[in-house]
């Protein structure tokens, strides 16, 4: 084995341990829902755990990702403990963000994760927004906003890849099409094929397509619109293709989904697609199933620890509105 | 004892009262047709009215709520959803400067007769984006009728009047009453929009409530009535028309009155409804004019830290407490 | 000369006529408000009579017209007087809607001409729904929405483009581009050449280019446009190329514009190409000159009627919030 | 006496002295650029500061709003325009849902410092989609800090809190004053947010006024004192933090208060402040707590009309009139 190929592997296998994680958490949350442990509403993303962690692959630590309710991979593949996440799922103290954010507004703001968003295609312009910021204070910071395929048919989409190009700001908006809104088909309701990429020429700028559970794929794609980004050539849309594995939030089984059709999508789980590459480029099954036990351990050991948490204190209802930490809004 | 119902159910009905009974009226939303909308409010009408009557909309409230009102103004009846409450700040425009002002600016030319229908309020664990009541934000704006029923005959009726408005209705339609029970609405049940309810009387206290925080004041009364405090509940059913007359009558008989609302103090409709009640009642009053509100916070996830920010029964039981005895 | 020749003459003449008239009546516009007869904003549409009338020639008086504030063209090409206009902008009760729309919201609801909208882009969805509603009832109704150049970067825009691909909607989306927003040239701000046409495709539809300044050419596009629509065949994007006479509000007096631009524009007045058209095809300048006189005589008509008109009744001011025709708001 | 300006020149003045004072400010609008603003309230900046510091947008207040978002998330202090504050309704899910919320939601780890600017209000017979006063909307959001300056001095002032702040700040300037003198703001001159000043201090009745609603208070001031009643004239400068503690002070001196506020009754700041009043100040009431505000109509072209729907001179005086003597 060269030197080059050993370097692969691990790399290949970093990833696919974090995917692991990501995957693992997913499944400790819908676990912990159908015990009662988690309230509110959670939207997993188990089978998107590629275009996190290739695109994560492809971004610096002082690069700006913002994400959507569907938002649990991205926060891990940037630094967010699934202990933190998990302890903000069940409204723990120790939660990611204090209990205050919920499933859908996970944020890891000192590592650049600078939220999730509830509101379908929000955050576009806001990622633009940090692009832009960077391109003020002169670093060569890159900005990535992602979203899902439903997000294209909203305006602030359209705002977003208009100012972004015009301003050639250094950002890269993602789209994990997954073919589905809630539990309409996306075809059902957009006017193009490929709802994210079939709207960047309508913007002046490249529209990419890419295998969403490819991480390899991914993080190229990636690496290739982040490069460009950085090097003052402007925006991309990238179109990752994938599929989520459980239903829309925790209250949809999915029924609307033809059978196979989930069974072909299953068959490609990023996972599987990871751990074919990787016994092809020359990982033993041993080292998958070592990284596999990593994984494992690293989840349930988060899931205790957010288990045994303290909850959320109920006085810190008031604190965080204002800079100053309080609340006050009179005298 | 009538049928019992679920406000969740009575959304269903309502609407299919008016598709059935008048061929102009549309639906249109996200989500809303086969699979029946997120919160079931549509489940079987794509199945008894058909494509054609029950329309799927991509993610595009702007879209949506313009679509209605460009039908509105050419013949049909448009009742749109806006699946979240929240997300009326992604279709303001329309709410705000388009729908309202139509008539006026025309000068009468045009008429505007549609219904946006939305998820409101909190309770839930939703969160700061999902959670909020927002009915004070349609209170802000002149032309607006605005409807939000606290019980299932309610929804029907009050629906059946929104849908047959030529004025165009904001209906809200609470998260946290989708479960709860109620009467089932008679055949040709109809409320007028602008007539509030007094939801049980009482000499001691006027509370003055809207939509989830009718029941909470119906649960304090039954508190209260253990410690001799006789509370009036006044269910407002609309905002606007707003019905002063009814709340100044109870005024009279009890000469105390709390406003109870979900949406924050600052701006929250109970303010509107207390100084009218500070002119027109002053000299009816024998104690303050009191609010209990949401506070001044955005809505936090955890149900520990959402119920210390939103009215609760034992909240509104203090409060009263301290208004009987002021 | 044949008959169809003479047809044509007499058609053209006709359109002649009433860009004449829209002329003369912002030109009375302008005029009255130099001698503050007219107050608050007026945003004249000189220059752009070729797309009103053009666009109006083939439409049936029963399909829908939504435009903007920049709408005193299309009023008066779907039938309102130029008396009423003008009452209406010196805030006369006899004005077009009672004195309380001005000149941004001129309406002739009962020839279709269903309003004119001042915040930018809100029209294009209702568009859509007046479409939607023709569908539903059967008619072959079309709806046509005209817009600015500036239009075409906000989200409605997007939204109702999809929205009417989707549907298979009846509806024509005209852009006027102008080469400006207020002050700011399109091409600063816009990441694509042609800020409407080349946005069509993003939603599945044609995106046509027409000289907006040859009626001819204008009522060709859009009958091709608007027989698309009326087939069912869906809706079609029409930018129109011209350029607007005077500033954008009445206190702009356009100096960011270059010099040799105005006049290049000037020299191509689509009053100009048409009367240069008449005489290639075989009308007479008298002809023209009666035309011209017929349009003066309405508009000095209009201009003396409508001064001479009683101001609108302060009363007036609570009448119209519902459709009982009052204000309540409460008992 | 110093020098005098106009509350147009204090925009651009109040904005130049912190993008002189600070680079991570930055200006984005819509022509604010080398055309500096349709209300030439940012005219010279561009020339000053160059492109790279005062930016022109399209047509996109999503955008504007959101990249202003963004970018205060990232150490700028970007201080957005939105040319009319009617289109807070294009962006107004930045406004209501994102920003206010984002600090809070994130468990304080995100921190959003920038200003929206906004050109409010009516008078000058722009109609019903650029004439309106909007500062309730933003009242119904907390997270928001809100000022609306009645003076060229307050206009610096308030802007550098504004601008220097940490919280976000929606600052509405008042259309109808721009062309209004007062005195020059001194160098450094910094008005904090949060605290009303009495503008004109009186025995009988305190007017609440806020924006230009003040000079309206000031010119029935003169009025009314040729009658023998004595107004104090509390100017509010911002809605949150509201300062009720100066009226509150005020309402001690005088036992009768009137608000006079220019957006519609229904929904109207006014309206909380009255209700604080009438909860707070109930014992020291000597008459009903009066609100003159906006007719609940849209707001119509016409001068004559206009006149009628919104707060003037001669109708508060008739108001103050019948208070005094009630
Ligand atoms: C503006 C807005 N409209 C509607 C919703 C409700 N909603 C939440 S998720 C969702 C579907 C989004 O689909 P997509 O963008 O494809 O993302 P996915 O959930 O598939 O990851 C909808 C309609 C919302 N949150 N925001
Ligand atoms: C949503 C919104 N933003 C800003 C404005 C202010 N505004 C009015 S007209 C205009 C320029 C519009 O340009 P364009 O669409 O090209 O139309 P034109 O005036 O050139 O006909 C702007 C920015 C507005 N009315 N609405
Ligand atoms: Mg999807
Ligand atoms: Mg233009």
């Amino acid at each position: 084995m060269t030197t080059a190929e050993a370097v692969a592997i691990a790399m290949l296998l970093d990833w696919y341990e974090q995917m692991a994680v990501i995957r693992g958490t997913e499944k400790a949350a819908h676990d912990l829902f159908l015990r009662g442990l988690v309230k509110g509403t959670t939207h997993l993303a188990a089978g998107h755990e590629a275009v996190a962690v290739g695109a994560s692959a492809a971004l610096r630590p002082d690069d700006y990702v913002f994400a959507t309710y569907r938002g649990h991979h991205h926060a891990i593949a940037r630094g967010a403990s699934p202990e933190s996440c998990l302890a903000e799922l069940m409204q723990k103290s120790t939660g990611l963000c204090g209990a205050k954010g919920g499933s859908m507004h996970l944020t890891r703001a000192d590592h650049g994760m600078l939220g999730s968003y509830a509101i379908v295609g929000a955050h576009l312009p806001m990622a633009n927004g940090a692009a832009w910021s960077a391109k003020l204070r002169g670093t060569t910071q890159v900005a990535v906003a992602f979203f899902g395929d439903g997000a294209t048919n909203i305006g602030a989409f359209h705002e977003a890849l208009n100012l972004a190009a015009v301003w050639k700001l250094p950002v890269v908006f993602v789209c994990e099409n997954n073919k589905y809104m809630e539990y309409t088909p996306i075809e059902a309701v957009t006017s193009v094929p490929n709802p994210a990429a079939d709207r960047a020429a309508a913007n002046g700028m490249p529209g990419v397509l890419v295998d969403g559970n490819d991480v390899v794929a991914v993080q190229h794609t990636m690496s290739d619109a982040v490069e460009r980004a950085r090097s003052g050539d402007g925006p991309t849309v990238v179109e990752a293709l994938t599929y989520r594995h459980f239903g829309h939030s925790r209250t949809d089984p999915a029924t609307y989904r033809p059978a196979d059709e989930v069974e072909a999508w299953l068959a490609r789980d990023p996972l599987i697609v990871a751990r074919q590459l990787l016994l092809e480029i020359g990982a033993t099954q041993a080292d998958v199933d070592a990284a596999d036990a990593r994984a494992k351990a690293v989840v349930d050991a988060a899931s205790q620890a957010a288990q045994a948490a303290p909850p959320a204190d109920p006085a810190t209802a008031f604190t965080d509105v204002w800079a100053d930490g309080g609340a006050a809004w009179r005298t | 004892m009538a049928d019992l119902t679920t406000y969740r159910d009575a959304v269903s009905e309502g609407l299919a009262r008016e598709l059935r009974r008048d061929p102009t009226v549309v639906l249109l939303g996200e989500d809303i047709g086969a699979a029946g909308g997120v919160f079931k409010t549509t489940a079987g009408l794509f199945e008894e009215f058909g494509a054609e009557r029950v329309w799927d909309t991509p993610i595009s409230e702007q879209a949506i709520v313009g679509a209605a009102m460009g039908a509105a103004m050419t013949g049909m009846r448009p009742v749109a959803e806006i699946m979240f409450s929240d997300f009326f700040a992604c279709c303001w425009d329309y709410l705000a400067n388009e729908i309202p002002k139509a008539r006026y600016m025309t000068g009468g030319q045009v008429t505007v007769p549609l219904v946006v229908r939305t998820a409101n309020g909190g309770g839930l664990g939703f969160g700061a984006q999902h959670s909020q009541s927002v009915e004070n934000w349609a209170l802000t704006v002149p032309g607006l009728k605005i409807a939000a029923p606290s019980t299932p005959a309610d929804v029907v009726g009050l629906m059946a009047s929104a849908v047959r408005s030529d004025d165009p209705v904001v209906f809200f339609e609470h998260k946290g009453l989708f479960a709860s029970k109620g009467e089932a609405a008679p055949p040709g049940h109809v409320v007028p929009l602008g007539e509030a309810r007094v939801a049980r009387e009482g000499a001691d206290v006027t509370v003055v409530a809207l939509a989830a925080t009718v029941p909470l004041a119906l649960a304090a009364a039954d508190e209260l009535a253990g410690e001799g405090i006789d509370i009036e509940v006044v269910d407002l059913r609309c905002l606007i028309p707003l019905d002063m007359a009814t709340v100044l009558r109870s005024l009279e008989k009890t000469s105390r009155l709390i406003v109870v609302e979900e949406n924050p103090y600052q701006g929250g409709w109970g303010a509107t409804v207390a100084s009218v009640v500070a002119d027109e009642g002053f000299e009816m009053l024998d104690a303050p004019v009191r609010r209990l509100a949401g506070e001044n916070v955005p809505l936090p996830f955890a149900d520990a830290l959402e119920r210390e920010v939103i009215p609760t029964v034992a909240k509104l039981v203090e409060a009263v407490r301290r208004l009987a005895s002021y």
